[in-house]
């Protein structure tokens, strides 16, 4: 791993519940992101994978200061987020972007298309004339496979996929450093899914952009990322290099998830072995004690309900977080 | 220079239309709206052109034929002191439309950005804005206008910044509320990402979003300023007698309800009319700013 | 065979906009049988969201302007009163939005939305409803559901809420289950519960499905046949073993060949489809593939729209010149 | 009123009498005496509606109209203006001047007690009198009183610094002189809960009930049967037109004044009764003369010249007024001056004037008040009237807090009000004319008309007197020191079941011999 | 919650604090004085600095001020200088009428803006919109003296239902009480309920707008349940806005209907503070008023995020 951009340590997010009764009165918090710790390199590519709800959505967001965390920090270029004012934060905005998760909520519905992509060109004067704006603005879009044509529609007029693609468009638009893609490629067929890769790694390669990528098609993720973060209940349980991860996925869970992923091939997928999680999905609500993942892990053995087992390094750029792969334990495991 | 060869299928690139004119393209495609308009603008002529089109004037006072009906001479009839109702009217738009308009804008240009920036930061900014609007919406209006009269003189501009003021604080609450809504949105979140000024959170992503509510008490807002002139001129704040104004015919008018209904029934129109046409307006402008709705209108003028 | 459950002739949808009248279904015709699930895969923006909510009657006319016919139970629905449209959503005809966040009531808690259709359409009691409802969570794989019950969607995650969606779109055991897009936002193994929660409806009630969705992997798990949609209009249906191994239209090659392959080495580049999709609102004349098609001729492909040719019962391809005849 | 049926009976039986010994003077029909009949049982309770709220119930602290209506009934002051307005016995029985005219006698009525029971002696004059002076709003009506003195429990001394020959107006003109049981002063209940000798007696005060009042079995007329009614039921209708609607349903049987405008259309209405009667009061307007070119006589005789005061009059009281120059009415019989000097709308004649004068263009801020409405119509009339002379009236219209104090710093080219309520000659002129008086905010400064005022002031005989005034006022018209305008009739109007009951030329509203039939 | 609670409770008291502060300055602010206009035109020197000096007008502002917010501070809120009445007491005797009439009023006004305001909305831009539309713009257009006086020529002249004016306690007779209550409800309740219609009907439409009305078509659900169970809740925030400022109105009492229908409200009282320069009364009532919307309007806070789980109490 190159120098980091990023380093996260520690970040914890806790979302408050509040219960009945005419004044809402605070009675727990959604551990969300529950001591998340990791780095991205310069010009690198981290995967973000993991199960629904694990919190990684919320650790974009957190990275990024679009919701304050409750703990730990967040050093980006060198730059300790949480001491930048508000207006240092936002000039730095301009070399950090988001693509949302859920493309049409993130778009104000009474915005053009153009007005929606040309925004950050004009929050950060990126462009001298309405003209050149313009014209960035349909590159933009052209860039993302949307016709510059579009640019006066409104965003309730478009397909799933466009709509992404409007949300990507956005992100590009400043030509940031660093970019969290939150299931950029989700809604779009194939084709275009593959042009987007294309684009966001011809622009890494160009410009030595850093992303963050979120995603649950783990194929596209092997193919996308440099290293890869295994995400459970509010924690990373793994890292580790693409290629290590799918080839010796240390973690129960990543094993799990690995041996999960469709393959487009009906022969082949129909006949596949996966291997079942049994076991109640815990919540962030009320984790579980010990490993989050003890309930449902097949291979759960005696420190597990009990002891939290912290991530460590296994082997050269491969940290776990398992029991498992403790020197001090592994004995026990075998037995 | 070379005119490049365009095959017949090649579209023409779309060009970007800027956002106000867009609007006002769909709002002229509104017929209603249009209606509203050319009223609007009918209504403002008149006030400009009065004294040319009234037929009389207004204090031609004519006790004999005072209170008598609608007539050939007087279309509208005449009032308590036999003075031509039409004329009246007609030059009491003056005073009413601009107690109107300038009453609400300045209760628009205060109270919006007070719930704008109340409900976008919500917390001690909140507390103190909104406090303060209740402290104002507290006062009986009349005093205010009374303690206006002393401060700034009497006068009809006076009396429009009194309305005004009464009116900020419901403009501020009507807009902090939808804007404590929409300010949970994700897209305000999207804006933030991009490192958006507040300014621009709050004028480009809320304020189109709340702004059915303010169009709606907008409109509302001129029909109660144009009739509480009255109770302000009555107390020496508005126009001066025998200025007329409609809200102060329609008071005049009212003990006379029996003998003389056309003295009241005729400004009490006049406001309406004002009302309709603006409301007219405002629906049409709201329609406008909502894309969904535009693009209703917009495929009533394709063959589909 | 038995009769269809459903049955597409001639589907035709356009919205009017200021630019023009944007044609984005041009006539599509399908049958969908009891127990059968058929995926829609294809272009994005090519129509297949609203070629569905269509079908359901759940644009808004205007600006969208829809034509031809939609038979349920050999009842077409295009026709039908909105009082028998009603009883037929959500209990025969079920529908999964593709865009969970807006498409859930921000003021609702999600057990208020999941049962209000099992007491409308099963009359279930508020208490059995909420069971139900508490079971279908559990079942879709929401950890707690008996906490999740009474959470509002904006506190829920991406994948939670599209499981919410799902879970209403099965609370009634619909005859029809039209998903569109239903796992994007899934990780992958609690996307194969759901396709295999799925499958096992089917199999217990007959629940027709029609699943559309971009992930071929998917697609290769589930269908019994695949359309292949592009510019509004159908390029290729064949049963999902057929249209793998052999993929008869340029555009579904295409496709097959952007996927990125699990565990293999990153090549350079992926491959794509070159070009931009046709605008809807000016439609060439001929395929509507065929700008971007590189086996495309200016005689044919440009002027005459290719159609599926019937004798080719089953693996039907609109093109004009398909790459390979299957047997 | 808890009176059993005998009791109403017999009062009921000594109502025509008291009605015909009141010696109405023929303006309104007297009407029978109910007959008994079994409904009698139900106690004969008038409703009557007021057009505004009275302020406090405290006769020395009140100025308003609405509080003197309920009090006329609940107190009594030593003399009492009768039907012809001059001054009849009430607590005295009578009265003598000593030669010197510095020292009147009053001899008290025997027997009389305030509503609790106590019995009214002669300290409770001096209390009463000692309190105006010192803190009660017409303490200036004592101006000439030197002391006040209870010679015995009957006779009380009123020795003043000059002759008075107007000391009975002044100390019993109007019930803001009444006469109040110490008592009551002392521990604070005067404002809510008067305690008088008068025909009624205060009952209770409440928002929805309005003010009750029951008959005063002990009043000392009760030997004439008086009073007839069982009680009074005051409620406040401040809308005029809402007033007028509830006496036409019924839901009330006498309200106190009818809008101008509808007099006529009521007077005809079957089941009405209007009363109407010339009243007192008169409506003018005056020139700052502290300010040019309205120092200059021959303005503001050009502005009393121009104006109409007939069609101001028709326009503001439509026709329910008599037109005048001078201030005191017709109607006053013993003090009116008949003196026109100025021709009408002599538009001609006041050019004149105004030319003499050098006087162009002239414009004049005219304070008038919304409170008084009538103000403001006839500010609108008069600027019409003065149009034709190129004068240009800039209406200032305020409410009366401001307007009395913008006339009280001289804040005007001009105002207009009207005066109410007076008797006597010099409440008509001297407060208002009469050189740094408080009321002459017109700034007018005649050495004659002082003389003359002061002169009047202490004339004991009455011819002479007469014709002091005569001269003042023939003075102040000519001066146009105020412009008169006119006099307005006193309306009242109620039900046709309303009987004893009679408008006065002084706007008191007495029922003690009213009686309502079945 | 008693965290926010308090916090509220104590910026209330600022806010009173601040709304006599203003009361009082204004009063001192503009022309006339209570004396003054207790003494009317029989102006008389001696007289006027006796009263001024006995009421404490003499004292130089700040000083007044202090002395009253001493006295306001133990809940005496001092003595009427018109009547001498306490000032509490005068606000209190008013105080059941006006609730009456407010109440009254927001209940027609509702009845009548909710169902006028969803049908207009569903029926945006068809006839019966542009009915509900002139209707509700008539009622607004109409001043509440022209709709009151017709209302009594009719209903109490005319007809003979109903009685023209006044006030009759509950406790007296309920009847008597409902049928005084009925015409000045109407009149005040038909204006407020045509401003709450046209926000009704914008809220409605709005909402109408969004996909998960979409979602619950697809669920089968009849339209009238989506509006009432979808719709409305997500359009409750405007329209609860406007519900409380509309009450904020009705409780600080209607001058005008107040006069016309002889109503003895708080309206009347305040105007007559005012025309008297009654500074104590004035701040009496004023307060009260300042307290009820400060009340309602921490409601309405607390409502909002009933209605909207998004929003949190700030
Ligand atoms: N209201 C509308 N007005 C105009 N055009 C519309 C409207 N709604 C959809 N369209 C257009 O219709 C086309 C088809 O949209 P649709 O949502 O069906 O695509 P899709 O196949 O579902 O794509 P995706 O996979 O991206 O969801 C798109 O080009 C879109 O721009
Ligand atoms: N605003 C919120 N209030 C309460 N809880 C929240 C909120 N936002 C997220 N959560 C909770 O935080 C947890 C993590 O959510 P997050 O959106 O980060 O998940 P995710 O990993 O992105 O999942 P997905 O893949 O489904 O999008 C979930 O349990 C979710 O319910
Ligand atoms: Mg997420
Ligand atoms: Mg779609």
């Amino acid at each position: 791993m190159s120098e980091p951009l990023l380093e996260v340590s520690d970040l914890q997010v806790y979302f408050p519940v509040y219960g009945k009764g005419l004044v809402p009165r605070h009675i727990n918090d959604v551990k969300a992101v529950d001591g998340v710790t990791f780095q991205v390199g310069r010009g690198e590519t981290l995967g973000l994978v993991g199960e629904s709800g694990c919190g990684k959505t919320t650790t974009g967001l957190a990275v990024l200061r679009l919701i304050e965390p409750t703990g730990g920090s967040v050093v980006f270029d060198g730059v300790d987020l949480s001491t930048l004012d508000k207006r240092d934060l936002r000039l730095l905005r301009k070399r950090m972007a988001l693509i949302f998760q859920d493309p049409y909520a993130s778009l104000d519905p009474r915005m053009s298309i153009g007005a929606i992509v040309g925004e950050p060109l004009e929050i950060h004067r990126l462009t001298q004339t309405r003209a050149d704006r313009d014209d960035r603005v349909g590159e933009l879009l052209e860039l993302v496979g949307l016709s510059p044509d579009y640019r006066n529609r409104y965003p309730h007029e478009f397909s799933g996929g466009q709509r992404q693609r409007v949300g990507i468009a956005r992100a590009l638009a400043t030509e940031p450093d660093f970019i969290v893609c939150d299931e950029p490629i989700a809604a779009l067929d194939v084709s275009i899914q593959a042009g987007i890769m294309n684009l966001l790694e011809d622009l890494q390669d160009e410009l030595g952009l850093t992303y963050i990528f979120i995603a649950h098609d783990l194929s596209a993720v092997q193919h996308f990322s440099d290293r890869i973060a295994v995400m459970y209940l509010g924690r990373v349980v793994e890292v580790a290099d693409r290629v290590a991860l799918y080839e010796t996925p240390q973690h129960p869970y990543t094993a799990a998830l690995l041996s999960a992923v469709p393959v487009p091939n009906p022969a082949v997928q129909r006949t596949r072995q996966r291997i079942i999680l049994e076991g109640d999905v815990p919540s962030p609500l009320n984790p579980p004690s010990g490993c989050s993942f003890h309930q449902r892990c097949p291979k759960a053995f005696e420190p597990c309900p009990h002891v939290d087992p912290a991530l460590r390094t296994t082997k050269r750029d491969h940290d776990v977080a398992c029991h498992l792969h403790d020197p001090a334990l592994s004995g026990a495991a075998g037995a | 220079m070379t005119v490049a060869p365009s095959t017949p299928m090649e579209r023409l690139p779309e060009k970007p239309v800027s956002r106000s004119r867009e609007i006002w393209q769909t709002l002229i495609a509104n017929r209603l709206a249009v209606a509203g308009l050319v009223v609007l603008a009918l209504l403002v002529l008149m006030a400009v052109l009065a004294e040319v089109i009234a037929p009389f004037g207004i204090n031609d006072i004519d006790i004999p034929n005072r209170l008598t009906g609608p007539s050939m001479s007087h279309w509208f009839g005449t009032d308590d002191l036999g003075r031509d109702v039409l004329s009246r009217v007609i030059i009491a738009s003056r005073v009413s439309l601009q107690v109107g308009f300038i009453a609400v804008g300045f209760a628009l240009a205060f109270g919006v950005p007070i719930g704008l920036v109340a409900g976008y930061y919500r917390g001690k900014t909140d507390s103190i804005l909104m406090r303060l609007m209740d402290i104002l919406f507290s006062f009986p209006a009349i005093l205010l206008a009374i303690a206006i009269l002393a401060v700034l003189g009497p006068g009809i501009r006076n009396a429009m910044v009194a309305i005004g003021l009464v009116y900020t604080p419901i403009f501020a609450r009507i807009t902090r509320g939808s804007v404590i809504v929409v300010s949970e949105e994700v897209y305000i979140r999207a804006a933030r990402s991009l490192g958006a000024r507040d300014g621009r959170i709050i004028f480009r992503h809320i304020l189109p979003n709340v702004l059915a509510p303010i169009i709606v008490q907008t409109t509302l807002s001129l029909a109660f300023a144009i009739l509480s002139e009255a109770a302000l001129s009555f107390l020496g704040l508005g126009v001066q007698p025998p200025n007329p104004a409609w809200g102060r015919m329609l008071a005049e008018g009212r003990n006379f309800f029996q003998q003389a209904p056309w003295m009241g029934i005729f400004p009490g129109v006049a406001i309406l009319v004002t009302v309709m046409s603006f409301n007219f307006v405002g629906d049409g402008l709201r329609d406008a700013l909502d894309p969904k709705q535009k693009s209703v209108i917009e495929s009533r003028g394709q063959s589909v | 065979m038995s009769d269809p459950i459903l049955s597409v002739r001639d589907l035709r949808v356009r919205f009017g906009t200021k630019r023009g009248v944007a044609e984005v279904v041009n006539g599509i015709s399908y049958d969908l049988h009891a127990g059968e699930t058929l995926s829609i895969v294809g272009e994005s923006g090519s129509g297949k969201s609203v070629s569905v909510l269509a079908l359901m009657r759940l644009l808004a006319e205007p600006p969208a302007a829809i034509a031809g016919s939609v038979l349920l139970h050999g009842r077409d629905l295009l026709k039908a009163s909105h009082r028998d449209m009603r009883s037929v959503r959500g209990k025969d005809l079920a529908m999964i939005f593709q865009d969970p966040m807006t498409s859930l009531n921000p003021v609702r808690t999600v057990g208020y939305q999941l049962s209000e259709s099992m007491s409308l359409h099963l009359g279930l009691t508020a208490d059995s409803a909420r069971r139900r409802a508490i079971e279908l969570l559990d079942m879709v794989g929401i950890p707690s559901p008996d906490v999740r019950i009474d959470e509002y969607p904006h506190q829920l995650s991406g994948g939670m809420r599209q499981r919410v969606m799902i879970a209403m779109g099965l609370s009634c055991d619909p005859d029809v289950l039209i998903a569109d897009e239903p796992t994007t936002a899934l990780d992958v193994t609690t996307q194969a519960q759901i396709t295999d929660l799925v499958a096992e409806l089917q199999q217990r009630i007959g629940m027709a499905v029609i699943w559309i969705t971009h992930d071929l992997g998917v697609v290769a798990g589930i269908a019994d046949r695949v359309i292949v949609m592009y510019g509004g209009r159908f390029m290729e249906e064949a049963g999902v073993n057929d249209l793998y191994a052999a993929p008869n239209h340029p555009y579904t090659d295409g496709l097959l060949g952007s996927l990125p392959m699990p565990g293999a080495d990153r090549p350079e580049k992926l491959v794509t489809i070159p070009g931009l999709p046709p605008d809807p609102v000016a439609m060439p004349p001929g395929c509507p593939f065929a700008p971007r098609c590189v086996h495309s001729d200016a005689s044919r492909c440009h002027i005459e729209v290719p159609v599926f040719e019937p004798d080719r019962a089953r693996h039907l391809v609109a093109c004009h010149y398909p790459l390979q005849v299957t047997a | 009123g808890d009176d059993d049926a005998e009791t109403t009976t017999t009062a009921a039986a000594a109502g025509t009498t008291t009605v015909t010994t009141a010696g109405d003077d023929g303006d309104t029909a007297t009407t029978a005496a109910p007959a008994t009949t079994a409904a009698a049982a139900e106690p004969m309770v008038l409703v009557a509606a007021q057009g505004s709220e009275p302020d406090t119930l405290d006769p020395h602290l009140t100025s308003a109209y609405a509080s003197f209506q309920v009090l006329e009934n609940v107190y009594d002051t030593l003399v009492q203006p009768g039907d012809d307005l001059s001054m009849e016995p009430a607590l005295a029985e009578s009265w003598t001047i000593s030669a010197d005219n510095l020292t009147w006698t009053f001899v008290l009525r025997q027997g009389v007690k305030f509503h609790n029971g106590r019995e009214f002696v002669a300290d409770d004059v001096v209390f009463s009198f000692e309190r105006i002076i010192a803190e009660g709003l017409n303490g200036w009506r004592f101006g000439s009183v030197e002391s006040v003195t209870a010679v015995d429990d009957y006779t009380v001394d009123v020795t003043l610094t000059v002759p008075s020959p107007n000391l009975l107006v002044s100390v019993a003109g109007f019930k803001g002189m009444a006469i109040v049981a110490k008592e009551t002063v002392e521990d604070g209940t005067i404002a809510t809960n008067p305690v008088g000798t008068g025909p009624f007696r205060f009952v209770s005060q409440s928002p929805d009930g309005g003010i009750v009042l029951e008959a005063n079995s002990d009043f000392w007329r009760a030997g004439e049967g008086l009073p007839i009614l069982d009680g009074i039921r005051f409620v406040q209708i401040p809308d005029a037109g809402t007033k007028l609607t509830a006496l036409r349903t019924g839901e009330v049987d006498w309200i106190d004044a009818v809008p101008p405008q509808d007099v006529d259309g009521l007077s005809s209405e079957a089941g009405i009764t209007v009363g109407r009667v010339p009243g007192g009061d008169y409506h003018y307007f005056a020139l700052n003369q502290n300010r040019p070119p309205f120092n200059d006589v021959r303005v503001r005789r050009a502005i009393a010249t121009a104006i109409n005061r007939t069609e101001i009059a028709e326009a503001a009281q439509f026709g329910a007024a008599t037109a005048n120059q001078t201030a005191i009415p017709a109607s006053n019989g013993s003090w009116h001056l008949d003196y026109a000097p100025y021709q009408s709308a002599d538009i001609a004649g006041a050019q004149a004037l105004l030319d003499d004068a050098g006087v162009a263009d002239l414009s004049i801020d005219f304070l008038v008040t919304s409170d008084f409405p009538e103000t403001v119509t006839q500010a609108q009339v008069i600027a019409a009237q003065l149009a034709p002379l190129g004068i240009t009236v800039n209406i200032v219209d305020v409410d009366f807090g401001t307007w009395l104090d913008m006339e009280g710093n001289g804040e005007f080219d001009a105002f207009m009000l009207s005066w109410i309520g007076n008797i006597d000659p010099d409440d008509f002129y001297y407060a208002q004319h009469h050189t740094g008086e408080w009321a002459n905010f017109q700034g007018y400064s005649n050495p004659d008309v002082d003389a003359l005022l002061d002169a009047a002031r202490v004339e004991t005989d009455s011819a002479a007197r007469k014709a002091l005034y005569d001269q003042a006022a023939a003075m102040i018209v000519d001066d146009a020191s105020y412009i008169y305008l006119y006099n307005p009739d006193n309306i009242n109007a109620w039900s046709d079941a309303v009987g004893g009951y009679a408008t006065r030329g002084d706007n008191a509203i007495r029922f003690v011999g009213t009686f309502l039939q079945p | 919650m008693s965290q926010f609670l308090t916090k509220r409770i104590l910026q209330m008291l600022v806010a009173l604090l601040g709304v006599s502060i203003v009361v009082f300055a204004l009063i001192h602010l503009v022309p006339g004085d209570p004396v003054r206009v207790a003494l009317g035109t029989r102006f008389d020197q001696d007289l006027y600095d006796m009263l001024r000096e006995r009421s404490g007008l003499d004292r130089p502002f700040i000083e007044q001020y202090f002395a009253w917010l001493g006295n306001a501070l133990t809940g005496d809120l001092g003595l009427s200088f018109r009547n001498s009445q306490p000032v509490t007491s005068l606000v209190l005797e008013r105080l059941p009428a006006t609730i009456t009439l407010a109440f009254a009023a927001l209940f027609v006004a509702i009845v009548v803006a909710l169902p006028a305001g969803i049908i207009s909305a569903v029926r945006s831009g068809k006839p019966l919109d542009y009915a509900v539309s002139a209707a509700s713009q008539v009622g607004i257009s109409m001043p509440d003296f022209w709709a009151g006086v017709m209302y009594i020529l009719l209903f109490a002249l005319t007809l003979r239902w109903l009685p023209s004016s006044g006030y009759v306690s509950f406790l007296e007779s309920p009847i008597e009480w409902l049928r005084h209550l009925v015409l000045p409800a109407i009149t005040i309740g038909l204006i407020s309920g045509s401003v709450i219609t046209r926000f009704v009907r914008s809220a409605v439409l709005e909402a109408l707008n969004q996909d998960y009305v979409r979602t619950a078509r697809a669920k089968g659900l009849s339209e009238w349940r989506i509006i009432r169970r979808h719709v409305l809740p997500n359009a409750w925030i405007p329209i609860v806005t406007v519900v409380g400022l509309q009450l904020g109105f009705l409780m600080g009492g209607l001058v005008v209907v107040e006069v016309i229908f002889a109503w003895p409200g708080l309206g009347r009282l305040a105007l007559t503070a005012v025309k008297d320069r009654d500074f104590t009364l004035l701040q009496g009532a004023v307060l009260y008023i300042a307290f009820m919307f400060l009340t309602i309007n921490l409601i309405v806070d607390l409502i909002y995020v009933r209605l909207d789980p998004r929003v949190r109490v700030s």
